[in-house]
């Protein structure tokens, strides 16, 4: 308990050094004053706005489209990861296809994804599941690549068939490789669902941002970006804990012989 | 309705009140405020339309009309033609606005810091929004107007809300701004306005203007009409209450209450020429912003 | 023989891709999807004209600087919170907030801070690229197995860079290069992001702005050089994994062998 | 199970076991290429055969092929040439009833189990309650019934290999395949360990192959001890082992037919390290010793 | 060196090495701590001294705590209490001239190099023609001189144990620590590797501290062998070996003196055991066959 307290503070201590930083720059003329609205009056209207305006909403509608898109990321990445690491052959078979759909940028799918899916959430978990497809996908093939064979022997040899190594060894034996992808996507799934609405205009953080921005309230326009600055950290914050629960073994057991 | 072209070419439906359902993507910008107005006003319900609105980003408002996610949406008219030159099947259905009557009243002006005449503007770096859309084509007409060439002036896109930063930092000596940020730039004692963009306009070019799909125009001629007829008078109803419209500004949009009061507003008038469209039609040739021919003919359904 | 065999296979699925998206195109009636045909004959449009000098190179070259950029910054501050282990609980949620805020968001401040320059971009660039790299040094760092660290403490007199730069950077080479893979390809995404602001030209304003008025098809193509850009990037990448990990595959591949 | 001495004439006479042949494997060979063209190769040309219920042990110097022979035979890794036979079928992957206790037992556990749920692995068709009395049992015979709740990498060395051996045996395997199971435990662990081998071997009437380094153990535990020669292995020799079971660690070593076996196969051994790779009959008269062995069982 | 026999009184008497003590440990402890709270105490309060040129070597059951005694005096790992002194200085961090054989060798080579530069790992200091000699006169002495360019995980089991070796006598140490380094070779090699140790540990006045199971080869190698209890270990006993050098295996072997070490040290481990954690004074008389070894170096 004490142990996780001083956790806390020394975070909070990294976090204040960042609104120190902030403060300095405008304090110092290099962040413009008038444009970049001071750390009170940016919290000020995050609690404002959370509580009584549109903040709140739009930070709902966010974290929705998020938690779907990060999904169905999921849904896909990891069995396809898992299927790309331990078979040759479809490595190769999806090789150039993957590395060709990864350098398409999200924005560039909002025509075909309105088309598609239409002006609801299903076109911005379209969006978002595509950005962050690949880092599940890439990392879960590391990681299944990754696990020592003689494991994978092991499983073979108590009578496991195919499908059950897959699932009782290549599954946990990835899943510290997988948590880093999903870590990665997750926070990248924040920046495209934020994106996705500035360009698309779906509600969301990212409408509510241009919003502000439109309207001259600088101070809402960067709580809003506190706000998803807040969500990421809320979020890994919720990763590593579950990653502990998940794939501590392998902190702990190259760890714990240091 | 997720599968891609429902709703295109269909017959729009009735719903239970024997009204025609129809949605429109519409955009939170001020140029929208007819769409709110007819809607708050009843003037849709009073043609028989049940509308529901959307607000989308501009990026969207074209495919949501494609790709059936709504009926109708509101652009720009050069978007318009551009859309149709590239092959995008859409039709123009209504004006909102369009160049104001008096330059000085245009809600798009260019503010400088030092310069004193357009002429200055050659050989220098000058902000716009977003290259080819609405306030830079008027602002490339306007300087024509007044015998500069566009050619020569370095345009370079910085978002809105950061223009007034760019320029008193002095990376552009001119920005081209919008409401609410004009008015809001032209507080600070540095700046001042070099042109208005509707130099060189009449009344006669569209400005904001309404859109369907092909498909949809064609196979609906009366819900076409109907919403014409409505967003015809809520334009005229718009023109006569400008202090009514400025009041619903910052219902939808983010432009603080105060600001809005201040704002300059584009000219409501929803009827234009061939002629109007034709104008728009010349200048995105000559600026380069579409390859080839620009046929404005069928680009939009006659007024009624 | 085999290898070849891959290779087709590897093809012939992506030209099914292909054919699928012409048949989609040839049977759109939105305008909005082109051909594949019409975009392949826009693409070699762009590739022979002076669009090839004015977007395409340039931007590519603003990819690959912000992505060296990008991973020398990853690598950096992933070694130091990979390794100096008590500084992760200091600058972890810093970090995690930062790589939360939208790009975009942090236009305003980037444009007044580099101005609306190619700097401004490589910056983007490499700030976006950055977290894929960084996060992969961190967690490679901490999952070395614990022996080669011994190993290098004994045969090194202990020396923290040395077991560091010997024995603990080689080890978790694997899963940097996969974060590397990943920060490449979110490189030219963010070569777009950044060319959303403040440009007149280079490939991401030719997609975007093509986007803006409507002309799928040369958008199409700004993406399909993307693309092809990307999956150019990534075998020259995996011809120097290849070299670099020879041990990894064959340690990984010997049951297969 | 052995007609008779074997007479060890590799690369040519075929080893014809007898109707109750468990594992039979006939002309066994396995090379690893190298990238640069290169071959190393490692199993020569080996023809073996393991009775039901039958005890072989494999001596051979170190980087013979050992562990590769052992991998050919319970299907991980697919033979170049040769024939294999389990239970009269092909053997085509891993048979059901066959465990295997790897030389790299550190790398054969998996990190992220408790050495009760590692021991479980293998029998998820049983109900829990007879899955945990077995693991229990298992981790009983190996001396380890205090930690179950640890991961591996919480313990000894000699603690990982024990419970690799305590997974294999949870599984009640027909054919038990063990590639240095004890090397790394310490000398009175150790005999304990071989008692037991040797029991539940003799109890549930388990075919076993060990691999050893220790003559003394080959000799103690085996039916029959097959002696390899250098790379590219082959079989230089098997001496089956005439002492009748049970067999008391104590007593057989006291004998001197147990000295004399072991004397015979260090010279084995040494003789064929010496020239080099002397093959074709083995210099030995392996045949001199062999008679049927005895089994209790 | 030590200056007499030493009588095992753990927990109290501090060893007081001599003037040439090279290592020297005074009451090192170090436990485990497990998430639950509990603690798994490994090693339990050890003394212990090495002098400069003399071999010791440590036996004690499985998961006694070795391992983790090694890794503090080579200052891998802290210990909770308890003194180091290297060489008269307090040990912190690795000292330069000590090199280390792990027992999990495979865990241990480098799989990103090829067995030549896994030798030379340890010489970086070296011009690169001096590096390259050593590590070929490294692997001559253990037999591998033909495999320089292949990769550790390309070896098998008792190849990877020698390269482990080579690399640590590659540097040319002061002390050497070895742990259960030939656990994984075949007999033949395993004297080979023993005998070679031997030799260079006296050619070269080398320290080593060898952990083994073997009581043979502890017997055998050592000037001084300890013993130690089970969990959490101290030492049971310190038995001088007193068998001049050098030493040839087959006759030291076959010495009287040899079998009566090895009885005695085994039946230490057998006591020991049996009476679960009797410590306090070692109930051998440990004392009366220790007398000041002789050293031919
Ligand atoms: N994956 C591999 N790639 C290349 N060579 C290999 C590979 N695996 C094994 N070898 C080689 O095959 C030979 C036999 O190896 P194997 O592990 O079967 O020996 P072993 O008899 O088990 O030895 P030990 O008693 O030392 O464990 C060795 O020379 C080794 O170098
Ligand atoms: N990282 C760890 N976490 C928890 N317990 C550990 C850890 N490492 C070792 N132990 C425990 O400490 C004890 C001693 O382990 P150690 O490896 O030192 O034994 P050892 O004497 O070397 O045994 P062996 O001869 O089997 O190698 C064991 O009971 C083991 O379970
Ligand atoms: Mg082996
Ligand atoms: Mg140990």
């Amino acid at each position: 308990m004490r142990h996780r307290l001083v956790h806390v503070g020394k975070g909070l201590t990294g976090l204040l050094l960042l609104v120190v930083l902030y403060e300095a720059g405008r304090a110092s003329g290099v962040f413009p004053d008038e444009a970049m609205p001071s750390t009170i009056a940016i919290v000020t209207s995050a609690f404002q706005e959370v509580f009584s305006g549109s903040l709140g909403t739009a930070t709902g509608d966010t974290l929705h489209a998020w938690a779907l898109g990060l999904l169905s990321a999921c849904a896909v990445g990891i069995p396809a990861g898992m299927a790309l690491g331990a078979s040759r052959w479809a490595d190769s078979l999806a090789k150039v296809t993957v590395e060709f759909l990864r350098p398409v940028p999200a924005v560039a799918l909002v025509p075909v994804a309105v088309i598609s899916f239409g002006l609801e959430i299903g076109m911005q978990v379209f969006l978002i599941g595509f950005a962050c497809l690949w880092p599940v996908l890439i990392g879960t093939r590391h990681g299944v690549r990754a696990i020592d064979p003689l494991m994978i022997d092991s499983a073979r040899m108590l009578g496991l068939s195919r499908r059950e190594i897959a699932v009782r060894v290549s599954l946990p034996a990835t899943a510290p490789a997988i948590a880093t992808g999903v870590r990665l996507a997750a926070s990248l799934g924040v920046v495209v669902a934020v994106a996705a609405e500035i360009v698309t205009g779906s509600p969301g953080l990212g409408q509510y941002l241009t919003q502000a921005q439109q309207g001259g309230d600088d101070a809402a326009a960067f709580a809003a970006v506190l706000i998803s600055g807040v969500l990421g950290l809320t979020v890994n914050a919720l990763f590593v804990a579950g990653e502990n629960r998940l794939a501590g073994w392998q902190q702990q057991s190259t760890e714990g012989r240091r | 309705a997720c599968a891609p072209g429902t709703g295109v070419g269909e017959k729009a439906g009735k719903d239970s009140s024997g009204k025609t359902a129809v949605t429109v993507a519409s955009l939170k910008v001020s140029a929208t405020v007819p769409v709110e107005i007819a809607q708050r006003k009843g003037f849709f319900a009073d043609e028989g339309l049940d509308v529901t609105l959307k607000y989308v980003e501009a990026a969207a408002a074209v495919p949501s009309v494609v790709g059936g996610e709504a009926d109708f949406t509101i652009l720009n008219a050069p978007a318009v033609l551009a859309a149709r030159s590239n092959g995008v099947p859409v039709v123009g259905v209504s004006v909102l606005s369009t160049a104001n009557e008096d330059p000085a009243d245009s809600p798009l002006r260019l503010l400088a810091t030092t310069l004193k005449d357009p002429e200055d503007l050659e050989g220098k770096k000058v902000a716009v929004d977003t290259l080819f859309q609405l306030p830079d084509l008027t602002l490339r007409t306007a300087l024509r107007s007044k015998g500069v060439d566009p050619s020569e002036v370095e345009f370079v896109e910085i978002p809105f809300p950061q223009m007034k930063e760019a320029l008193t930092s002095g990376q552009v000596v001119a920005a081209d701004m919008t409401e609410p940020f004009a008015t809001g730039a032209e507080q600070d004692k540095r700046l001042h306005t070099l042109i208005s963009n509707a130099e060189g306009q009449t009344t006669d070019w569209p400005h904001t203007v309404s859109l369907g799909s092909e498909a949809f125009v064609k196979g609906n001629p009366e819900v076409v009409a109907a919403f014409q007829r409505a967003m015809d008078a809520a334009v005229a109803y718009t023109r006569e209450h400008p202090d009514e419209a400025r009041a619903i500004v910052p219902t939808y949009t983010a432009v603080p209450a105060e600001l809005a009061k201040a704002i300059n507003m584009p000219t409501w008038k929803s009827t234009v020429t061939q002629k109007g469209w034709q104008n728009w039609a010349d200048v995105l040739r000559e600026e380069g912003a579409v390859k080839g021919d620009v046929d404005v003919s069928g680009a939009y359904v006659q007024q009624k | 023989m085999r290898d070849l065999a891959r290779s087709a296979a590897s093809f012939t699925a992506f030209l099914l891709l292909l054919a699928g998206w012409q048949l989609a195109g040839r049977n759109d009636t939105t305008g909005l999807l082109p051909p594949f045909s019409d975009v392949a004959a826009e693409v070699v449009a762009i590739l022979t004209d002076e669009r090839l000098t004015s977007d395409v190179l340039p931007s590519v070259l603003r990819a690959l600087l912000g992505f060296a950029l990008g991973s020398f910054i990853g690598v950096t501050v992933g070694i130091v919170l990979g390794w100096w282990r008590s500084l992760d609980p200091w600058l972890r949620p810093p970090l995690e907030f930062l790589r939360a805020v939208p790009p975009p968001a942090l236009v305003p401040i980037a444009v007044v801070a580099f101005g609306a320059s190619d700097t401004l971009r490589v910056v983007v660039i490499a700030l976006g690229a950055c977290w894929p790299v960084l996060l992969n040094t961190t967690d490679g760092l901490r999952r070395v197995e614990a022996g080669y660290i011994d190993s290098a403490r004994v045969y090194t007199s202990g020396r923290a860079t040395a077991v560091l730069r010997r024995a603990a950077l080689p080890a978790a080479l694997p899963q940097i290069t996969s974060g590397l893979r990943i920060g490449l390809a979110l490189s030219l995404i963010l070569m777009v992001i950044s060319e959303m602001i403040a440009s007149s030209s280079g490939l991401g304003y030719l997609i975007l702005q093509s986007q803006r008025l409507y002309a799928l098809t040369p958008m199409y193509a700004g993406v399909l050089i993307l693309a092809f850009t990307g999956w150019l990037l990534t075998l020259l990448f995996s011809a120097a994994e290849r070299r670099a990990l020879v041990w990894f595959e064959g340690m990984k591949g010997r049951n297969h062998a | 199970m052995p007609e008779s001495v074997k007479d060890a004439n590799p690369g040519t006479g075929a080893v014809t076991a007898g109707p109750a042949a468990l594992l039979e494997a006939q002309g066994i060979a396995r090379s690893f290429p190298h990238r640069n063209g290169s071959v190393t190769p490692a199993v020569g040309d080996i023809n073996l055969s393991i009775a039901k219920g039958e005890f072989v042990a494999i001596v051979g110097p170190s980087g013979c092929g050992k562990t590769t022979l052992l991998r050919c035979l319970c299907g991980l890794l697919k033979p170049d040439s040769g024939k294999l036979r389990y239970n009269g079928e092909p053997v085509d992957g891993v048979p059901d009833d066959v465990a295997v206790v790897f030389q790299e037992y550190n790398r054969s556990l998996f990190p992220w189990l408790s050495v009760r749920r590692n021991v479980e692995f293998g029998l998820t068709e049983l109900p829990k309650p007879e899955r945990r009395a077995r693991a229990e049992e298992a981790l009983q015979r190996v001396h380890l019934a205090d930690v179950p709740e640890h991961y591996p990498w919480q313990l000894s060395g000699g603690m990982q290999q024990r419970v690799a051996i305590a997974r294999a045996i949870a599984t009640s395997p027909n054919l038990l395949l063990m590639d240095e199971p004890f090397a790394s435990v310490d000398a009175q662990t150790r005999m304990r360990l071989e008692a037991m081998t040797a029991s539940i071997s003799t109890e549930l009437g388990l075919a076993t192959l060990l691999i050893t380094h220790d003559i003394d153990e080959a000799v103690f535990l085996a039916d029959r001890v097959i002696v390899l020669s250098p790379r590219p292995s082959h079989v230089v020799a098997e001496v089956v082992v005439d002492i009748p079971r049970p067999r008391d660690a104590l007593e057989v070593k006291a004998m001197p037919r147990f000295q004399e076996y072991r004397r015979l196969i260090h010279d084995v051994i040494v003789n064929t390290e010496s020239s080099t790779s002397a093959t074709a009959d083995s210099p030995v008269p392996a045949r001199a010793l062999g008679t049927q062995p005895e089994r209790s069982a």
